[in-house]
């Protein structure tokens, strides 16, 4: 309803009038207003601090095996999580895999969005026959099933940590170019964009400084949720035997072999499982926690 | 060609002739071309230095296209666009550039033609970026100096556009189409998305500031009240094309072509008093994609003859300063 | 005297933004008489759009309605339960909305949605509903109703569609229609049209209307009565030519005067200045307060009640109060261009 | 309609070449051939390369290429190196499991997906809601190979309701074989078989398109139709699935086209989980026997019926949307 | 409302519709209502026998006719002259029969040969079977012997084995009942590998495909093949051996290890066996539903070492790595003791076998004097053995299609890094893995030997210099000799010896490390019986056994 964004907007003005508050303010404030990007936040801020400080956090040496404490239950003889099939301690192998399993999210989503966002601006900005290119390759990208391409890429790229990154990266970015691509198609024709152009901005600019900022909202929702299909779509190749090559591990590598012992010990698919799942849980708050805040800040409807 | 233009002592800015804007139509599996909107059909006019000219019309007549034309958002099918006597309808690149300084244009929606993710400071700045213009200093202070103009607190430099109301909004958009210091502004609809107290507000800076930078001003609008306070010359269009074209006063004391007066009847009024009998227009407006034969207007012309639908009315100087596209004259 | 057909007393909606509860509309009272045109006037966020809805009873949570009475012939609307009101809604009051291009749904065919009024009202047997579908279409002035039946929103123009809409409305003959800047998204010569037809339906079917709109010439030509509100609150109120000949509300007469008009070419246009102050920032004293020439210590201090100028016009003004009648009834209002610098 | 349809088919051409370049050149950058893996470990490199002349692997790469496509134009897909028979005989075997398996698995996506995307739109911010929206994110984040192996566990070993592999008869064939010999038994096999993967499959799909269906409806609920339609006094159990839903279905069925590609995706770890003898199963084996001519054939059907589900896709969205019905 | 009022009358017409058609129809298994029938036909005929009356007096002791049997791949090719993948095996096993078969013990046992002698080193003479036909109904001859060995040779043909037949010159048939081999040179292990399934000339001829349509002399007779799902045997009941017990076989396809086990303890499947997954085996052998039985089997996994390897081709480099790994905690932890610690390239199902050739135990202080030895020390203290300032530094490469293996790889990572040796492991999928392993491009490689059914079969082609199969090139001129010697000897406790010193000398030079000796485990329902489990993992035994509840 247009009374009521009105009275938003010009609540916004009285705050503002009374003080003005700082930037870190603000951000708070900002997040405050939202119980997704909270626990989004948080989770995701625990699992980045779990990576980072892996070594301090965890209790074991994840790569240290013994083979007497094989397959040991939660809490047995101190492990906090049980071992696996090698004796290794499950929690520190888990605080570990969030280092390898965040780092295939976030690298891979970072591949994608590098190729889609420009792809999507050029062909939504210019359009004519770029645009027909640059579709025709999506479609050709998108008629195969994204996981058969990946597992082709990674078989054709070898194995490892590397090369699994890169082959996500090369598979998911076509969803990033069409959702760039539909929302440039609609920014171009707003009027601040033509009004960028009659002030004699060139097109790099009017692109790069005054439709990608704009096109950012819908990109972080995006990517966020692509953060948690790359890290499931890492556990699904990990299940069929491509990608990492011990003894680096994560959270799908450590599933994927933990559903070798579902029944005998189901700690050991279940734990990676549950880390995988907040993980994605997280990033798809935040992701959509960010939209519904910008979303209602900077828009009208 | 200049000495007849010399002997008026106004000055002609821009001069536009015969311009038109076809947009396609395409069918079928190999888009064969079978057909063409007529969003402008022939248009020409001409702008002295210093002077406001409104264009009158209902939506979907083509004024907006016009403008986006003049200021080369879009290219033109066909006619010439001079700039001080400079042809701009064809030109690109550094010239273009060149050119775009001296015109500039006030958009409709406050809200929509300003960067979000701008701050107001960043929005006025960027034209300056653009060109290279001053040195950081001096851009800052031509920023503030804007600001001022317009009506703004300094202190709302690094506000966001959402901050403001639309009144403000709007303040901002003409700051920045004054930033590179332009010969010609044109101003689509900037007041219709405005509450009337707000509306004359910026009304009344808009003049204030073309007295002060002398100002040439393309007035785009469909409010007639607007149009008769601000404009010198009003030219009035009708799918396309214009039906009439004339100095102010002359134009609404004596409307010459129909569609002149029933736009004029048709606005409601405050006055309880003395109301004036309306012309109500029956129908709607034609497609610009199939126009009718003829005269455009003679579908809904209260006083159409047999003529008008088939020959097509030259635009013509009917009395002096006042040119009119009607067979009545 | 005449029939009262809705009476509003203090009505109050609130809503809720940023935690904070505010009314958008703040003790509104007001009434419609039988086949009588009121015209509701107002800048955008005055709250006449939520007084209308309000009425309606489409005010959504987290909104919440409260009034000492809302009632409609001899209902009392706020006592009524959803299955109750339902049934008033689009039978004995209906209305219309000011974005033609919107307000029908663009999946179903434009006869469909018309028949839909009539038949969740009234038991009308198919073959017959055609029928009075199409007579409708044909009284709102839709050329060709027949064919026009089958299209969908989309093929019809602005004008057309807003035709449509108050054929939806008229569909059960209601007793009051309610008409939200029914012109606004319309060109003037379509909006020439609209009202011609408003007035014409109005008229010969003898129903009651509530016209919100922004445009006083809009009221000027159609209404009979008119009330002025001022974030969340009536101003004034009174006949329309009272009001719009003698405005003694200071924003009444800001606004009129703001109006371009003939013989006043080039010259400046007066306006008010400032702007319209958010809900959540309502102090306790006159919400205009801070736009106003007139300002006094009063004004600041509390909020004027409507005070009778004439028998037929009221106007919330400590002025009215003091000077009484129409002292400066022919004052214009007064220019103050502290806000803006400019050179003279 | 027809142009628009025969836009389409024109635009596919482009389309289906490039995918048959870049699959085959895709299977050209993996390492090992067929002539390898046909031979298996004993064989020596002699027989290899002689095996390699009879495929004609010696060839240079853009003789190949060109061999295949014109192969392509004449429509012949080649036959299997592994197995001795056609790739389209493959194809023809293979693929109606697959379509089976994803239409059940998209059935009952829509199923889940429609009635709590509505009702958490409806009910926003209520428990409901909540609760929904919840499983929709857990339905994202749930690797379908675990829950495939949990259902398994769950519903066969230790309940025992439902097989824990394979494929009945085709559903279509034991539908008529019920019709035909009055035995329900063929129908409820078929079915038995097809539940848990297709719930496998269907999960993730369904947490998709319920946030899609829930995130549409809040948007519709406040176009100002639908408050039309409040003022006319329609009931809102009406408001909600006539004017609400059936514009909310516009873009939810561009969505729902598009999880059909990720059912295919899901298929290949679905079908393995379950043995389903699927095209994503023989696709994947055929990669890893490096059987080129069946992975080409394969993911040229594969994009084939994506481009005619898209396109049906197109056709209903057009039904639905009348905007474009009408142009 | 008129539209829905239509509808609902359409919903209305459509539950009826369901409704009558519900009602007219039954809800039993066609299929086990036949299968009662039919195997009550079945004993029927075979009159007198126990089952037969039993059956009849009490239905809950009844046969089951039908033996589902889970596989994890599916068949390639049916054709026995061109099968590779154990599935085909498992098919051509009971479809066709060979001119011999082994029995459990590996030793040539009659087949359609009912009879053989070689007169000469380089003549085999057989007597074929009398009176068996194929499946179509025709005779088998001797022409179709000698059309089935011509084929395999003739090299357009593609037979993968093909080279294991090579010395064979020519197969004449002497007459309609016997057959003569003629070979190149004296050739011990030929009988051994004559089990290849005999296939109809008349049919072959006509061009009809044998690979989907296999038409054999033996028990089963395949009816019906979905691709990547089943395949169904029916019994021949004119077999010569006597018509099979069970009327049916299904093989099923279930890729998945654990859904496959899960499918045998839900009783959707009555039999699996070997590959599994260790983690399953001993839950099943504690649930008495199930029989688990195991034996020895024909394939061992083994670390290649590349000799070539600029490192690995120090003698002392290689021990001193043997030394590093600790067989029993590979077999007992990852392989739950389903496979055996190996010890050299002869098995313990072969009567080559020898319990005295063994490799090197665990011992890290041996191992570090052997690098000592080499060269190879810790210099610099950062854990990690050098020698002219290189690292000691390997590659310990598997495919990632088995578990297990990957398993082993990051096991011994994990140990050869803790004891200096820097080591990464490479995991590529079967093409990509062997394609570096014929290439010679590997350093340590984990992989496998099946289907050893002889010492010839688990030597010759690995450590023969000149052989395709010895990947990590090793070359020793008394093992070439021996190797030679083994194919021509035909007394087999010559032999016996030839292949012990042999691999006494490549288990010294650890040209190979055998790590595990492959067992072969079969799990089947309970009810399940008169199965005899064979090394070879043949399935031909089920003819004789049946299901009985």
């Amino acid at each position: 309803m247009e009374y009521n964004t009105e009275i938003i907007n010009q609540t916004e003005i009285e705050i503002v009038n009374k003080k003005e508050p700082g930037r870190v303010r603000k951000f708070f404030s900002f997040i405050s207003n939202s119980k997704s990007v909270l626990i989004g936040g948080v989770i995701v801020l625990i699992i980045i601090i779990c990576a980072l400080f892996a070594p301090v956090i965890s209790t074991h040496d994840p790569y240290e095996m013994q083979m007497s404490d094989r397959l040991l239950e939660p809490m047995e003889k101190g492990h906090l999580l049980g071992t696996d099939h090698y004796g290794r301690d499950l929690f520190s192998r888990i605080v570990y895999g969030a280092r390898v399993s965040l780092k295939v999210g976030m690298v891979s989503v970072s591949l994608s969005l590098l190729i889609g966002v420009i792809l999507g601006l050029v062909a939504g900005y210019y359009g004519g026959w770029l645009d027909s290119i640059i579709m025709r390759i999506v479609d050709i990208v998108l008629s195969f099933p994204v996981l058969l391409l990946a597992i082709a890429l990674v078989a054709a790229l070898g194995p490892g940590i590397e090369n699994v990154i890169i082959a996500l990266g090369l598979v998911y970015w076509t969803n990033y170019a069409r959702i760039v691509r539909a929302n440039v198609m609609s920014l171009k024709e707003e009027e601040f964009i033509q009004a960028a152009r009659t002030i004699g901005s060139n097109d790099f600019r009017i692109i790069f400084f005054n439709i990608l900022p704009n096109c950012l909202a819908p990109i972080i929702v995006v990517g966020t949720l692509g953060i948690g299909i790359a890290i499931v779509a890492e556990a699904t190749l990990s299940f069929l035997g491509l990608g990492i090559q011990p003894p680096e591990s994560s959270w799908g590598w450590t599933l994927a072999f933990g559903m070798k012992f579902i029944r005998d010990a189901p700690h050991l698919s279940i734990y990676p499982g549950l880390a995988i799942m907040i993980t994605v849980l997280g990033f798809n708050l935040l992701g959509d926690g960010v939209r519904d805040l910008t979303d209602s800040k900077l828009k009208r409807k | 060609m200049l000495m007849k233009e010399e002997k008026l002592i106004k000055q002609p800015l821009l001069e536009v002739n015969n311009l038109k804007k076809h947009f396609p139509i395409t069918k079928g599996i190999f888009s064969k071309e079978v057909g063409a909107v007529k969003a402008v059909d022939g248009l020409s006019f001409t702008i002295n230095k210093g002077e406001t000219l409104g264009i009158v019309g209902e939506s979907g007549c083509g004024k907006s296209t016009a403008a986006r034309m003049i200021i080369r958002l879009i290219e033109s099918s066909e006619g010439s666009i001079r700039l001080e006597g400079q042809e701009i309808s064809e030109i690109n690149g550094k010239k273009l550039r060149a050119i775009r300084k001296d015109i500039q244009m006030v958009f409709q929606d406050p809200f929509a033609s300003l960067n979000p993710r701008w701050t107001v400071r960043r929005t006025l700045l960027e034209p300056m970026k653009v060109y290279g213009i001053g040195k950081q200093r001096d851009r800052e202070e031509k920023v503030y100096d804007l600001l001022n103009k317009v009506g703004l607190d300094e202190s709302y430099a690094y506000r966001h556009p959402h901050e403001f109301s639309g009144g403000q909004r709007q303040r901002i958009g003409i700051a920045r189409a004054l930033v590179l210091n332009p010969k010609l502004i044109i101003a689509d609809e900037p007041v219709s998305a405005l509450d009337i107290s707000v509306q004359s507000q910026v009304i009344n800076l808009l003049q204030d500031l073309q007295e002060e930078y002398d100002l040439t001003y393309l007035f785009i609008t469909h409010d007639l009240s607007v149009v008769e306070h601000i404009a010198d010359r009003v030219a009035v269009m009708y799918l396309g094309k214009i039906v009439e074209l004339a100095d102010k006063e002359k134009l609404f004391n004596n409307p010459l072509h129909p569609y002149t007066e029933a736009l004029i009847s048709a606005a409601p009024e405050v006055e309880t008093e003395n109301k004036k009998e309306r012309i109500i227009l029956s129908g709607d407006v034609p497609s610009p994609a199939n126009p009718p034969k003829g005269c455009p207007f003679h579908t809904r012309c209260p006083k159409a003859m047999d003529i008008c639908k088939e020959e097509t009315p030259k635009f013509k100087e009917t009395f002096e300063g006042q040119y009119t596209a009607c067979h009545l004259y | 005297m005449e029939n009262k057909v809705l009476e509003v007393e203090n009505l109050r909606t609130s809503f809720i933004s940023n935690k904070k509860t505010f009314n958008a509309v703040d003790g509104v009272s007001f009434h419609i008489n039988e086949g009588e045109t009121i015209g509701v006037v107002g800048e955008s966020g005055c709250g006449k759009s939520v007084t209308s809805l309000s009425i309606m009873g489409l005010i959504k949570r987290p909104g919440e309605v409260n009034a000492d009475k809302i009632s409609f012939q001899d209902n009392n609307l706020l006592k009524l339960n959803k299955e109750k009101m339902r049934k008033i809604r689009g039978n004995r009051i209906s209305m219309i909305f000011q974005e033609p291009m919107t307000s029908l749904n663009p999946v179903y065919r434009v006869g469909e949605q018309i028949a839909e009024s009539i038949r969740i009202h009234e038991k009308v047997r198919s073959s017959k509903l055609k029928n009075r579908v199409i007579d409708l279409l044909e009284m709102v002035g839709i050329p060709r109703p027949k064919e026009v039946y089958r299209y969908y929103p989309h093929q019809l123009s602005g004008g057309m569609r807003q035709r449509v809409m108050i054929a939806i409305a008229m569909a059960c003959n209601p007793d009051l229609l309610i008409a939200d800047e029914p012109t606004t998204a319309l060109d003037v010569t379509i909006q020439a049209q609209i009202l011609e037809l408003m007035k014409e339906l109005q008229e010969s079917r003898g129903m009651s209307m509530m016209l919100i709109t922004h445009d006083l010439g809009v009221v000027s030509e159609v209404c009979d009565r008119v009330v002025v509100m001022y974030a969340g609150k009536i101003v004034e109120t009174g006949k329309v030519e009272n009001i719009l000949n003698h405005p003694q509300h200071p924003y009444t007469k800001g606004l009129i005067a703001s109006l371009p008009k003939k013989g006043q070419n080039n010259g400046r246009l007066n306006y008010i200045p400032g702007q319209v102050p958010s809900p959540l920032n309502w102090g306790k004293g006159c919400r205009f307060a801070d736009r106003c020439t007139y300002v006094m210590d009063k004004c600041l201090e509390k909020i004027p009640p409507l005070l009778d100028v004439s028998s037929e016009q009221q106007s919330a003004c400590w002025l009215c109060e003091e000077k009484g009648g129409s002292s400066f009834a022919n004052e214009r209002g007064k220019v103050d261009q502290a806000t803006i610098a400019r050179s003279e | 309609m027809m142009t628009f349809v025969g836009k389409r088919i024109l635009h596919l051409i482009p389309v289906l070449l490039g995918i048959s370049i870049l699959v085959f050149f895709l299977l050209h950058l993996i390492p090992g051939d067929p002539a390898m893996t046909l031979l298996g470990q004993e064989a020596t490199p002699e027989e290899i390369n002689r095996l390699r002349e009879v495929l004609g692997l010696n060839e240079p790469l853009y003789i190949q290429l060109l061999v295949f496509l014109k192969n392509l134009a004449l429509g012949d897909l080649g036959t299997s190196i592994f197995q001795d028979v056609s790739v389209l005989s493959l194809i023809l075997t293979h693929l109606p499991a697959t379509l089976e398996l994803a239409t059940l698995a998209l059935l009952i996506a829509l199923l889940i997906a429609i009635p709590l995307g509505i009702v958490s739109a409806v009910k926003q911010f209520s428990w409901v809601d909540y609760v929904s929206m919840f499983f929709a994110q857990l339905g994202v984040s749930m690797p379908v190979f675990w829950l495939g192996v949990l259902l398994i566990i769950g519903f066969s070993v230790n309940l025992n309701i439902f097989p824990s592999f394979g494929r009945g008869e085709p559903l279509v064939e034991s539908i008529l074989m019920t019709i035909q010999s009055g035995n329900l038994f063929y129908i409820i096999d078929s079915l038995k078989h097809l539940i848990l993967p297709a719930l496998t499959l269907g999960v993730m799909s369904a947490a998709i398109i319920t946030r899609m269906v829930r995130s549409s409806m809040l948007e519709i609920l406040n176009e100002d139709y639908v408050r039309t339609a409040e003022a006319k006094g329609v009931r809102s159990f009406w408001i909600i699935m006539k004017h609400a839903f059936r514009n909310a279905l516009i873009p939810v069925i561009t969505i729902v086209g598009l999880q059909f590609g990720n059912l295919m995706g899901g298929a290949i770890v679905t079908e393995t989980v379950f043995g389903w003898p699927g095209i994503g199963r023989l696709i994947i084996t055929a990669i890893s026997q490096r059987d080129f001519p069946v992975v080409q054939g394969c993911v040229l059907a594969i994009a084939l019926l994506f481009a005619f589900i898209n396109l049906i896709v197109d056709i209903l969205y057009a039904v639905i949307n009348p905007k474009i019905k009408s142009n | 409302m008129k539209k829905r009022n239509i509808f609902s009358k359409w919903l209305l017409c459509l539950g009826l519709l369901v409704l009558i058609v519900v009602a007219g129809c039954s809800y039993e298994d066609p299929e086990s209502e036949s299968a009662g029938s039919n195997s009550d036909q079945n004993e029927g005929e075979e009159a007198g026998s126990d089952n037969s009356t039993s059956n009849s007096k009490s239905s809950s002791n009844s046969v089951a006719n039908k033996i589902n049997v889970g596989l994890d791949v599916d068949a390639g090719t049916m054709d026995p002259r061109l099968s590779r993948d154990t599935s085909a095996k498992r098919v051509v096993e009971i479809v066709y029969d060979g001119l011999i078969r082994l029995n459990a013990n590996l030793e040539p046992q009659p087949s359609l040969a009912t009879d053989w002698e070689n007169p000469d080193a380089t003549t085999w003479i057989f007597t074929l079977r009398e009176g068996v036909t194929f499946h179509d109904g025709e005779p088998f001859t001797a022409e179709d012997v000698k059309y089935t060995f011509d084929t395999i040779l003739d090299p357009d043909f593609k037979a993968p084995y093909a080279s294991l037949y090579k010395p064979i010159d020519s197969v004449e048939v002497i007459d309609e009942t016997h057959v003569q081999f003629n070979l190149k040179e004296p050739y011990a292990p030929l009988l051994t590998y004559l089990d290849v399934g005999i296939i109809p000339k008349h049919v072959a001829e006509k061009g009809d495909s044998l690979s989907s349509n296999p038409i054999g002399t033996g028990p089963y007779k395949m009816i019906e093949w979905k691709k990547n799902s089943k395949i169904t045997f029916e019994a021949n009941k004119e077999y010569w051996g006597g018509e099979p017990t069970t009327g049916k076989i299904v093989y099923n396809i279930i890729p998945d290890n654990t859904t496959r086990v899960a499918a045998l303890e839900s009783g959707d499947i009555d039999f699996v066996h070997s590959p599994l997954s260790p983690q399953d085996i001993s839950r099943i052998k504690a649930n008495k539903d199930f029989k688990v039985v195991e034996t020895q089997g024909l394939g061992f996994t083994y670390l290649n070492f590349n000799t070539e390897h600029e490192i690995l081709s120090d003698v002392k480099v290689r021990q001193g790595i043997a030394h590093l790994i600790n067989k029993e905690v590979i077999s007992e932890d990852i392989y739950q003791n389903m496979d055996k610690p190996g010890k050299s390239p002869l098995i313990p199902a072969s009567w080559a076998y020898s319990d005295e050739i063994t490799g090197f135990e665990f011992d890290k202080e041996k191992a570090k004097k052997l690098f000592a030895d080499a060269g190879w020390t810790d210099t610099n203290n950062d854990g990690v053995l050098d020698k002219n300032g290189k690292n000691l530094s390997i590659t310990l490469s598997t495919h990632s299609e088995d578990p297990n293996r990957i398993q082993i790889v990051e096991y011994l990572q994990n140990v050869f890094t803790n004891n200096g040796i820097e080591t990464e492991v490479l995991t590529n999928e079967w093409p990509t893995f062997s394609t570096s392993l014929m290439e010679g491009n590997f350093d340590i490689g984990l992989v496998g030997w099946l289907n050893l059914v002889g010492p010839d079969r688990s030597m010759y082609n690995q450590f023969h210099s000149e052989s395709g199969s010895n990947y990590g090139g090793y070359d020793n001129a008394r093992v070439d000799e021996l190797l030679e010697e083994g194919r021509r000897v035909l007394d087999q406790s010559k032999r016996t010896e030839i292949y012990q010193e042999a691999a006494q000398i490549v288990t010294e030079e650890v040209a190979y490390d055998v790590l595990l000796y492959q067992g072969y485990i079969a799990m089947y329902n309970k009810d399940l019986q008169g199965f005899d489990i064979h090394p070879t993992g043949s399935l031909y035994g089920l003819k004789d056994a049946k299901i009985t509840k």
